[in-house]
Formats: structure tokens, C-alpha cells, sequence
């Protein structure tokens, strides 16, 4: 979707977006004060997730004439944000839901297709997992081997698909698979629901964090794809996969946002407890610059997210300041949950303190949907092109 | 491999430790650290070694080597496991801080007959007519140490004490890092305790406390560090990208040709800090310095390797996120790598 | 002056400001090619100045009804930027001139004085300076010693300002003195004119960088002050300073922005000229990094260093905004111009390439107008009141 | 001072440089930087000490007294000037390639009778037919040296010649820093030059030509770095803002710490490499990573000065710009820290 109105003026979120941001931060406070329980016992955060799309939080990528409330990216960016400061297993499931599979769909589903799955995905009663990297192509995406081969009116694909948030428990796979050799023109995308035969889940992976979104392989043996399953055309599933990163960096730079506001708050709550015997203020000089560097660059960050998500929501295209948005995000979310820890010390990493648990679950941000190195080239390619 | 120039002897101890490390630890560490274990048998069998009476003087009972075996053999255990190195590290405080009053509790903490936990003056407990009181958070060993020694206050004066393990009360923590070194928390309400020393004695047995600690650990992080990027040379030289293995990329060189700078800069520091301290020289800042820069070496070592190892780095069989937990947890003990900056800053300009 | 309009929408400048901003491209263009000249020969760039008296550079900050163009703290920044990217000794005598003098004189001064002085300082036929430090008060700014002793219908001021910009080149000086013992409510602010008897150009500084805007120290003898020459009330000085310094960081982080902006297209340049043997691109990966990183802080500064001008132009204060601004994009500038000698290796430190300039033209923005220390404490004050 | 364990013989070499620094350079430092003047006054003072040949063994009619006397000298002029030390680092370089070839030049060069400045390979000159073509910026003492050694490529082969500084053409440059080691441009077209050594010979001598600038360069900026950390130590202990000296407060005090740390970790490096160096092991590595981060350290600690110096530290009266200026230039030269890391890389990964 694309929209010519103003949604930040002079730095500003619009009184729409004011709104919207006050309402998820309400569903945040509400749901999701669980998030030590869900790391600590690597559970599913189901009722938050089920909350949000009661609340009508899995819908804010699709168009308004398939349910949707079509508010498109920065709107995503700003709950995302909200999310992710209060619960990141949560933020990572709706992200990915949102960012990655309902925009996917929006964007390059034919009528026919959409009309067929988003009445599930947009109440969640379906979740949406992407399907990209395999065992031998992280970074490297072309490189995948997961085949789709044509029999008649239908494709047999059969691969495994590893590191797939929300895998155990998604309903509906977006699978890039080869349907010809060519390295790039040979990559396909494909919608394939969970319940047919020969979809399994395989290995779960035990994570440094991000610990209740379940991470896993997706083994697909013999799955039989009806071909009204594929996406666009064949062949062009690279090009969906690159465009899609676009957005799903957003939701990653939002996440790390609200990591990083998360750390900071923390940070800032043990500088304004630092008394003196008598009462004064005395929190130490080394630490107020750490947090002034941080809170100054999270707002500096934020501003760089919004903008590629308006310029998104525009129709214009924004790889350079997605990734520009994600790499600085992601970076400023280690750095502030590092630094929590150090400042709160013995207390931050004692494990009943969320300082030690945004210290893992933010080292995801740098890795997944685009490491950062590969923002850093994506970022001089495109300046210097 | 390295260039301490080890004597025979020392080389020896070195050795010894490293077949252990190489036949017991590697073997079980992801699980003991997965599983939260602790690594009750790894220190027992660090006893059968007799590697805690190292640096005792021999007329105190011990080996007489000084501190550069104990850092060169930590550097060898930190690389596979930072909580045993934490554990000899509690043992060679209790093992320097008794060393002077002596006793059959520095017999049995030579022998490694008891697991002694140190808790220094940071944690601010206080002793009065007999007893102790105080609690702390992270404190290694926690609820497995069979006595505590406790640097604490009586008044105005510091005294060393020791407490039962077993008087005290514990609560475990799911604590970032260290899992099989069970850091916990400790509460004494009053715990009858026994003074080990007092006045300067005490003020020297705690220096040799905090020295052994600050040595122990820029070791083990040295260690530590050299995990980190020996996984990632590892890990890249087969993982093929782009048509070439990920070694090949200048990105990775770069990063690993980083780490290694910081690590070998740490690894000089806590070196020239042992020969000081064993030529009886002060060597109090420049472990400091060692500390500090070694933990912070491993930090930035994990952190690439993670990196490097991309979503592989991200899941626990790859070894490189405990370096990484290890390593921010080695940070804060001790009283934090901040606080060891005031206290040099203390040192060097007031 | 205060505006209601948005001068940003979606991150995007306004075509005013756009049209503004081209302006003064042209202008730098055209004026500021002899950087390297005054630099080596400490030479003042009165041709530029002059000229952007002419083109009405000059008169950004001082309201219409004066001969102003009103255009506000945003429309400053976006010119300093553009003058600081080509010539920084050029750009601080127009900060100091508009962000700082004539700002302070607008905002604070009667309108018989703003009748009085503003017909000069809006053409350039005179400079402005502006002297509050000393040499015993630099981040101290109320430890003054200054005097001005009220002797009926004048006051008499005597001591001397310490590192004053455009020192031996301005005619019109803000002076803050003290009229009373009181540490902070004892000091006021006056305009002094060069021409007065007793008013002496001191010690010329020698400096690392920005050689060719004169610092010197300006003496001041018995100088007979009318009463008419005070600003605003006796007692509001320190008020004043404080306010007038939230315009004039933003003064200089637009000068870091120019500055940053300088040194990463300098490394742009470099990188786009590395070829392989082949002729294909061959810039070191490390190098694009550090270059994409620059780049990506350099967009995100800007943003705040706009989100703050925004800000003090619809009348609202900005401290915290300003410090955040300052703070980050004088860092900025300092991490790029040593990234550009780095880089550009031999060539980068051999005087012939602008790069060694900006690497010692930078390092005073972190330094004048506030310590970069100060700002963080600044910041984490507003951030946790 | 330090911890060198310097021989007595060692020792006093230091001590001599140390008061040529005192009584001669530390007076007029500024003077001459800021009017970018030759220092060939203290390059001849140090002459008279005969420190050149300190390196050389004695068969060759030098000291013998290997690279460690050689640091630790350097040290003490570098926390004076970058410029004089990067003279004798020059020198030095010379001294080591000419060892094995040994004759007359070394004899001067040792003696200090002629001034020669070293072009290493990164240059790129070619040599053919007996003369030597090529062009260079940003080298020291480019128009003052008596003689270049040059290492030149002729064909595929790398060989080590000698020109005459006469007879190549040279440009003054307003360079950023070093401005009394006045670097500057030079070039030969044809230029009739000596050759020294060829094959392994050349590429040995290369090798210990190398070597002498990455441990010359990393023990100067040490010596830059206390520089500046000792002039920010004295300015903020007089300094009085809000009411008290500027080294009370913590924001100063922290600065100051990890300057201190840094430099600390570099000078660690720079002495281990230097021992190695002597004992005859391989010390490459070492030196390439005290070569950058000593250069890292200088740069920080100017970097940190100028701060804790306010507006004083953009003045030239201060010393501690020159430091930033001549760090940065360092930094740059010998192929640039950079460069050193991606060769690190490939001794490490190929």
C-alpha cells in the first residue's frame, strides 16, 4: 500500500499515529508482562499473540478491502517498537507475521490467493512463518537448495529450511524454492500450508536468546504444492525475497529500537536510584554519558527507521535506508543491553533483572534478515552507485 | 605457543592441565553448561592434580611456583571453560588469603579437600561479636562451597573470616553465564564465623584476594578470548559463502586480526603482571589493567565469533554464545570492570 | 521567532527550505574554493563573509520587521551544513554572527537597540562576536570576572574574554560581565562596540585548525559602556548565555554535519576510485564499512540536529534535542575526518588533500559552545528530571 | 620508570637520551614544529651519543645490544617528539638492512655521519639498468637525507639500492604532522643508484628494515602517548572549574584510566616484541600488533588531552595537538595501520 499523507511532521507522529502507539502500548503493559517466563521455560508467548490479533495488531500490512487496517510501515515500525521493548519473542513472531509473510502476500499475491488466506492470517488463528535460509545459504541466499519440481498441476518440493521463527508453530509457510537451476532465475516462492503432508517440523534449535520464539527446521519431503500455490511467476521469487527484506528490516530495526529503549530505561531507572548518603543525585559521570550516548542515539535511529518506512509507505523504494535504519538498530541494541549489564552489574546479570536477557535475545537483530556486513554493503553500494 | 618462557616445572603444570582440559572438559562442556551443572568433578579432579597449592610457598606446604604457572594454565582452562576457571580462582584467593595464617584449612584448601568461595569487601557484609552478616548476588559457588571466606567490617576495621557453606543460606540464580560455576545468592543473618585475620594481616590476605581474582580472570579471559577465535577460524575455513569459504573474506580476517590484537595486548599485560608480582614486585594496577582489558577482549572476541558464525553463532552447540555470557559475566564480578576503574583512577591521582 | 508550518514532512526538507539549501550550494560554490588558503596563511575569509552579507546569508536569524528574512533556526542549519562542508572558518564567523549574536540580539533586546544594531550585522558590514568565556571559566561560564560597575548613566567594564571567534574582525561584541557578586545572578550581558575607547584585541591564538576565524582575547580597559547598551535587565545574563547556547549548538552540530559530510564524500570518492586490475570495484571491505556506518550516522544526526531547530523555531525549548545534536554530530565529525586520513593513507596526511584539514578543523566542534561532556550531562538531566 | 629489566649498559643509554631530551629537544619542541624547522640539531646530538649503531653487533662494529635499549630509548624521546624519534627510527632502519652487507655506508650510518631515510616497498619503485624510478609522498626527511635506501622491485625481485639524496627531486609539503621530521614528496626518473642486496639478502634486509619502523613507531607513540597523558594529568591538576581542580572530577579521572590502560597494553606488546626480536625468535606479529595499537593508544590519549585541556588543547602552546597531529601520522605511514592488518590476516590466514 502506499499513502501520500504526512505521517511525521517536523519529527513528529501524526495524531493517528500518536493514538495507535498509545493503544499498543496498552496492549504491551497488558500482555505481555510474562516475557522472563517465556525465555526461562522457552514457551510459545501464545496469549500474547492471540491478544494482539484480537486487538487487530496481525493486520496492519494488509489492505483494508482483505480485513486488513492497511497502516501500513511506519505504523508497523511504531508497534513494533512497543512490542519488542516489553517482550521480543512476541515482537518476532508479529514481525515476522507482519513484516515479512502478510506483506509478501499483499504485495505480490493475485485477488485470488489473498482472498484465500488472509481471513486466518489477519485474526492469527493462522501464523505465518518465511522460509529463506537454509543449512548452506544464510547470507547467501541464492544459494539455496530446496527444490520445487513441476508435475502437472502441481509442484513436489522437498528440502529443509533451517532457522524458521515461529516454525513449530506457524500454520502458513512462504517456501523460496529452485524450480530451475539458474543461480538467481531459478528461485521461486511458494505459500504452503502446514497441515499438508510431508511439511514436518525438524530440529529445534536451543538459542542464546529470543528463547520462547521457537526457532527450527521445516523439513519438506515429497510436499505436494497445488501450482495455485505459487507467488508472482516462477522465477521470480528471489526478486520477492529481496523486496520483502526491505520491510522485514524495518520490523528487525524497530525491534531493535525497542530493545535498545528497553536497556536505556533500565539504565536510566538505576541512574535516577544512585543517591548519596544525603539524599543527592549521584550517579556517576562515566555512566550518565553512556546513557546520554544511548538515548541519543536511539531517537537518532528511530528517525532513520521512520524515514525508509515512509518513504516504503510511499512506494518508493528505501534499501539503502532500510538497511542503513537495521544496521544501526541492531548495533545500538547490543551496545545498550551490553552496557545495562555493566552498569547494573552483579544485579543485571543475575538473571532475575531483564538487563541479562536483552543481552541475548538482542544479539539476534545483527544476525537475522541481513547481517549486519551485508546492510553495511548493501549501504555504500547504494551511495556510491 | 606461547612465550612465557615457562621453567620445566611450570611447563609441566601447564601440560598436565591442558590433558585434563582436553580429556574431561572439552568433552562436556556444552552440556554442563546447558544443563546449569556444576562442575564438581572437573574441580576434583583440578584437585587430584594438586594444582591448588601452586603458588603457596613450599614452606606453607605448596608447589612455590608463583603466579605465572596459574596463568598460564588458566589461560589453557579458560579457553574451554570459564566456569572451572572461576572455581580455581575462588580456590587460589582462599589459597593466598590463608597463606600467612596457614592452618589446616590452607591444608585442606591446597588439597582441594575443601571448595572455598571468596566474597570480597564489595559485598559489604559486617562481623560483630562472633558472627556474620550480609548478603550478595553472584557469588560463584554459591550454595556448593564448603566455606566461605568473607572479607567483611567489624566497625571501621576489616577482618577475614570464614563461615560454613552450609550456614548460610542460598538462592540459585538462572544468572547470564558462568551455569556450571552456580553462581548464586548468599544471606548470612548472624552466622557464627571464625576470624582469620584482622588489621593489616587482613588488609594484606584480601589484597592477595583481589589480586589472584583479578589475575585468574584476565587469564581465563585470555583463554577465552583465544576460544572464540579459534571456533570462528574454525567455523570459516569451512563454511563455504558466495562460492568460498567465509575465511577467504576480507570481512573476517579483518574482525579475527582484531580480536587476536586485543587479546594478545591483554595476554602481555597479565603475563608482565605475574613475573611482577612473583618477582615480589607491586603488581596490583597492571593486573587491574589486565583485568579489565581481557574481559574486554573476550567480549569483543564472542561477540565476532558470534557474528562469524552467523545463525549458527546463535544456538548453543556452537560454543561461542557461553564465551559470550561467560565473558559479560566475568565483567561484572569481582566488583565490575568500572570499579576497577575508580579504584585506579584512586590509585593514580589521589 | 516561531513558526507553526512544517518545514519537515516525512523527513523530507520543505521546497522553500530545498530551494534554500541550493542556494547556498551555489554560494559555496562559487565563494568558499579558498579554504585551504586561509587555512594555511591564518588568513580571515573576508570575501566569502562579505559575499554572504551580499547574498543575505547574513540575515537568517533577525525578523523581518529589522530586515531579516526570518527564516529561522531549521533554515540555519541547513546553510551551515552546506558552508561548513566547504569551508569551517568561513562557517563559524556565520554561526557566530547569526546563531549566536544576532539571535541573542533579536531575542533579548529592546527594539531601539535592535534599530540601532541590526541594520549593520544584517549586511555584514559589521561581524558580531560573542564573549562570555575566560580564562578561568570554560564549562564554567559563571565563574566570570569580568566587571561592569554601573557609574551613573554608563557602566565601566574591565577584564578580559578569553578564545573569542572573529575576535580582531568584529565590531560588534555581546559581552557578559559581572554587575553584581552573585555566582550566577550577579552576571548581565551587554553590547559593546569595537570602536570604543579601551576595547583591545588581545592574544591571537595559534591553533590546531579552524585558522582562518581569528580567536583572540579581547581586553577590555575601563571601557565606558552606556546604560542604554545593556541587554534585557541587569542579573539575566547567565539566562541569557544559556538560551542564546541552545541556538548556537545547533549552530555547531550543523558545522560537525558540514564537516562529517566533507570527509565521508572525500572517502566516497576514494572508495569509488579503487579498481582491480580489471577495472571493477575494488574497495576494501572493511573501508565500505566504515564508510557505510558514517554515512548512516551522518543521515541519523541530521535528523537530529533538524528535530531540534524544529523545535526552537515553534518557540519550544529545546536543551536536551540541542545537546543531543551537538553532542553526536561534533563526535561524528571528528570519527569521519580521522576515518578520511586513515583511509586515504600517505595522501590523506600529506597537506594537499583536504582531509588533514577536517581532521583538524573538527576537533573543536567538540570542544567550544559546551563540551562534549557537558552536553551528555545536559542530556542525562533532561532525560531523567 | 618502568619494567623493562634493562642491563645496567642498557640502561645507561636510556638515561643519556633521556637528558639529550631534557636539556635539548623539550625546550624547543614547539618552537620548531610550529615553524616546521629540520631538527637536524638533535639528529646530530644523538649522533654524538653513537646511538646509531646501538643495534648493530659488534662484529659490524656496533653495540650489539639489541632492539630492547632501542624501545625503551625511543619511549623517552617519543613523549617529546614523534619528529626526532622518527629520524632515528630512519636510521635505524638503515643500520639494520646494511648490517649483513655491512662497508663503508654502514659505518656512517652507525655513526650518524649520514642521514638516510628508508623507502619502503609500498612505494612501488622499480629499478633497471642501474637507475632507480619512482615516486613517493608523505617521506621523512625526503629532502634532507644525505641518502635513500630504497626497495625497489627489479622485474619480480625485490632489491634493496642506495641514491644519493641530491640527486632526486623533492617537494616540501604542509604536511599534518611531523613537522620537524619535514616529510615531504619525492621522485627519481632514472636516477643512477647502488645496489645493496638482492634476492633473499634484499628480502632480509627488508624484512629487519620493517621491523625496526613497526617497533620504532609502536615505542614513540607510547612514549606520545604518556605524553599526553602526563600533560593532561599536570594541566588538570592545576585547572580549577566548579570550584575544584579538574582531576577530581571522575569524568577526568576515567579519561585518563583508560589512556593509561591502552597505552599500557601497547607498551606490553612493544617490549615482548623487542625480546622476542632479540632472542632471535620471530617477532613479526608481535610487532605488527604493538604497531598498531601503540599508534591506536597515542592517537586516543591525544584525542582524550585535547578534551581534558578544553580550549587550551586547540592551542598550539599545549603540546598535546602536536600529538594528535603527529599520532595520525603515524598512523599513516610504513603502509598504514590498515595495511598492516590485512598482511596480519595473511600471515594468520593463508
Amino acid at each position: 500500500m502506499t499513502t501520500s499523507e504526512v505521517q511525521v511532521a517536523d519529527f513528529q507522529l501524526s495524531p493517528e499515529l500518536l493514538e495507535f502507539q498509545q493503544k499498543v502500548r496498552s496492549y504491551a503493559q497488558q500482555h505481555l508482562g510474562g516475557a522472563a517466563e517465556y525465555d526461562a521455560e522457552t514457551k510459545f508467548p501464545r496469549e500474547p499473540v492471540e491478544a494482539a490479533g484480537k486487538l487487530g495488531l496481525l493486520r496492519t500490512t494488509v489492505a483494508k478491502e482483505y480485513g486488513g487496517s492497511a497502516m501500513g510501515n511506519l505504523a508497523s515500525c511504531v508497534m513494533l517498537e512497543e512490542i519488542n521493548a516489553a517482550c521480543v519473542s512476541t515482537g518476532v513472531t508479529i514481525s515476522v507475521h507482519n513484516s515479512l509473510v502478510n506483506s509478501l502476500l499483499g504485495k505480490w499475491c493475485n485477488a485470488e490467493q489473498k482472498a484465500r488466506w488472509f481471513p486466518k492470517l489477519i485474526t492469527g488463528e493462522w501464523l505465518g512463518a518465511y522460509c529463506l535460509s537454509e543449512a548452506y545459504s544464510g547470507s547467501d541466499a541464492a544459494a539455496l537448495r530446496c527444490t520445487a519440481e513441476k508435475q502437472g498441476d502441481h509442484y513436489v518440493m522437498n528440502g529443509a529450511k533451517l532457522w524458521i521463527t515461529t516454525g513449530s508453530d506457524a500454520e502458513l509457510f512462504v517456501i523460496f524454492a529452485r524450480t530451475a537451476e539458474d543461480r538467481v532465475k531459478g528461485i521461486s516462492a511458494f505459500v504452503v500450508e502446514g497441515s499438508w503432508d510431508g511439511v514436518g517440523v525438524g530440529k529445534k534449535e536451543r538459542k542464546l536468546g529470543l528463547r520462547g520464539s521457537p526457532t527450527t527446521e521445516i523439513v519438506l519431503e515429497n510436499v505436494k504444492v497445488p501450482a495455485d500455490c505459487l507467488i508472482d511467476q516462477e522465477g521470480n521469487g528471489f526478486t520477492i525475497a529481496l523486496d520483502t527484506l526491505d520491510g522485514g528490516r524495518l520490523g528487525i530495526a524497530s525491534q531493535g529500537l525497542g530493545i535498545a529503549r528497553a536497556a536505556i530505561d533500565l539504565i536510566g531507572e538505576h541512574l535516577s536510584n544512585q543517591k548519596d548518603k544525603r539524599g543527592r543525585p549521584a550517579a556517576s559521570q562515566p555512566d550518565q554519558w553512556q546513557f546520554a550516548d544511548l538515548a541519543s542515539e536511539l531517537d537518532a535511529y528511530r528517525f532513520l527507521t521512520w524515514r525508509a518506512a515512509t518513504l516504503r509507505d510511499r512506494g518508493i523504494r528505501c534499501s539503502t535506508e532500510a538497511a542503513m535504519a537495521k544496521s544501526c538498530a541492531s548495533r545500538l541494541s547490543n551496545r545498550a543491553a551490553r552496557a545495562a549489564v555493566s552498569i547494573l552489574g552483579l544485579v543485571g546479570a543475575a538473571g532475575n533483572n531483564p538487563a541479562e536477557r536483552l543481552l541475548r535475545d538482542a544479539r539476534i537483530t545483527e544476525i537475522y534478515e541481513g547481517a549486519t556486513d551485508i546492510q553495511r554493503l548493501v549501504i555504500a553500494r547504494g551511495l556510491l552507485a | 605457543m606461547h612465550n612465557l618462557q615457562l621453567t620445566e616445572d611450570q611447563e609441566m603444570v601447564v601440560d598436565t592441565v591442558r590433558k585434563l582440559v582436553v580429556d574431561a572438559v572439552t568433552p562436556k562442556v556444552q552440556e554442563l553448561d546447558e544443563h546449569r551443572s556444576f562442575a564438581r568433578e572437573w574441580f576434583d579432579a583440578l584437585s587430584e592434580l594438586g594444582v591448588y597449592g601452586l603458588s603457596i610457598s613450599e614452606e606453607k606446604g605448596g608447589a612455590g611456583m608463583g603466579l605465572v604457572p596459574y596463568v598460564a594454565a588458566l589461560e589453557v582452562i579458560g579457553e574451554q571453560s570459564a566456569s572451572l576457571s572461576r572455581l580455581w580462582i575462588g580456590q587460589m584467593q582462599a589459597a593466598l588469603a590463608l597463606e600467612d595464617a596457614g592452618g589446616d584449612l590452607l591444608d585442606e584448601v591446597a588439597a582441594g579437600a575443601k571448595l572455598l568461595t571468596f566474597v570480597g569487601p564489595e559485598h559489604g557484609f559486617t562481623f560483630a561479636d562472633g558472627s556474620l552478616t550480609g548478603s550478595a548476588t553472584m557469588v560463584p559457588a554459591a550454595a556448593e562451597a564448603d566455606v566461605l571466606l568473607v572479607a567483611a567490617k567489624e566497625g571501621d576495621a576489616v577482618v577475614l573470616v570464614t563461615v560454613e557453606g552450609a550456614a548460610c543460606s542460598h538462592t540459585a540464580l538462572r544468572a547470564l553465564g558462568l551455569n556450571s560455576a552456580a553462581c548464586g545468592q548468599l544471606a548470612c543473618e548472624g552466622v557464627v564465623a571464625t576470624v582469620v585475620a584482622t588489621g593489616d594481616a587482613a588488609e594484606k590476605a584480601i589484597d592477595r584476594a583481589e589480586l589472584a581474582a583479578w589475575l585468574g580472570v584476565a587469564a581465563a579471559s585470555v583463554g577465552g578470548g583465544i576460544g572464540s577465535i579459534e571456533a570462528s577460524k574454525k567455523h570459516a575455513g569451512e563454511r563455504i559463502a558466495f562460492g568460498k569459504p567465509l575465511l577467504v573474506q576480507q570481512a573476517v580476517q579483518r574482525k579475527l586480526v582484531e580480536c587476536g590484537r586485543a587479546v594478545e595486548a591483554a595476554r602481555q599485560l597479565v603475563w608482565q603482571a605475574a613475573r611482577l608480582a612473583d618477582l615480589g614486585q607491586c603488581a596490583k594496577q597492571t593486573a587491574m589493567q589486565a583485568r579489565i582489558a581481557a574481559v574486554d577482549a573476550m567480549v569483543l572476541a564472542a561477540d565476532e565469533a558470534i557474528q562469524i558464525h552467523g545463525g549458527f553463532g546463535y544456538t548453543v552447540e556452537y560454543h561461542v554464545e557461553r564465551h559470550y555470557r561467560d565473558a559479560k559475566t566475568f565483567e561484572v564480578l569481582d566488583g565490575g570492570s568500572d570499579h576497577l576503574r575508580d579504584r585506579l583512577a584512586a590509585m593514580q591521582f589521589t
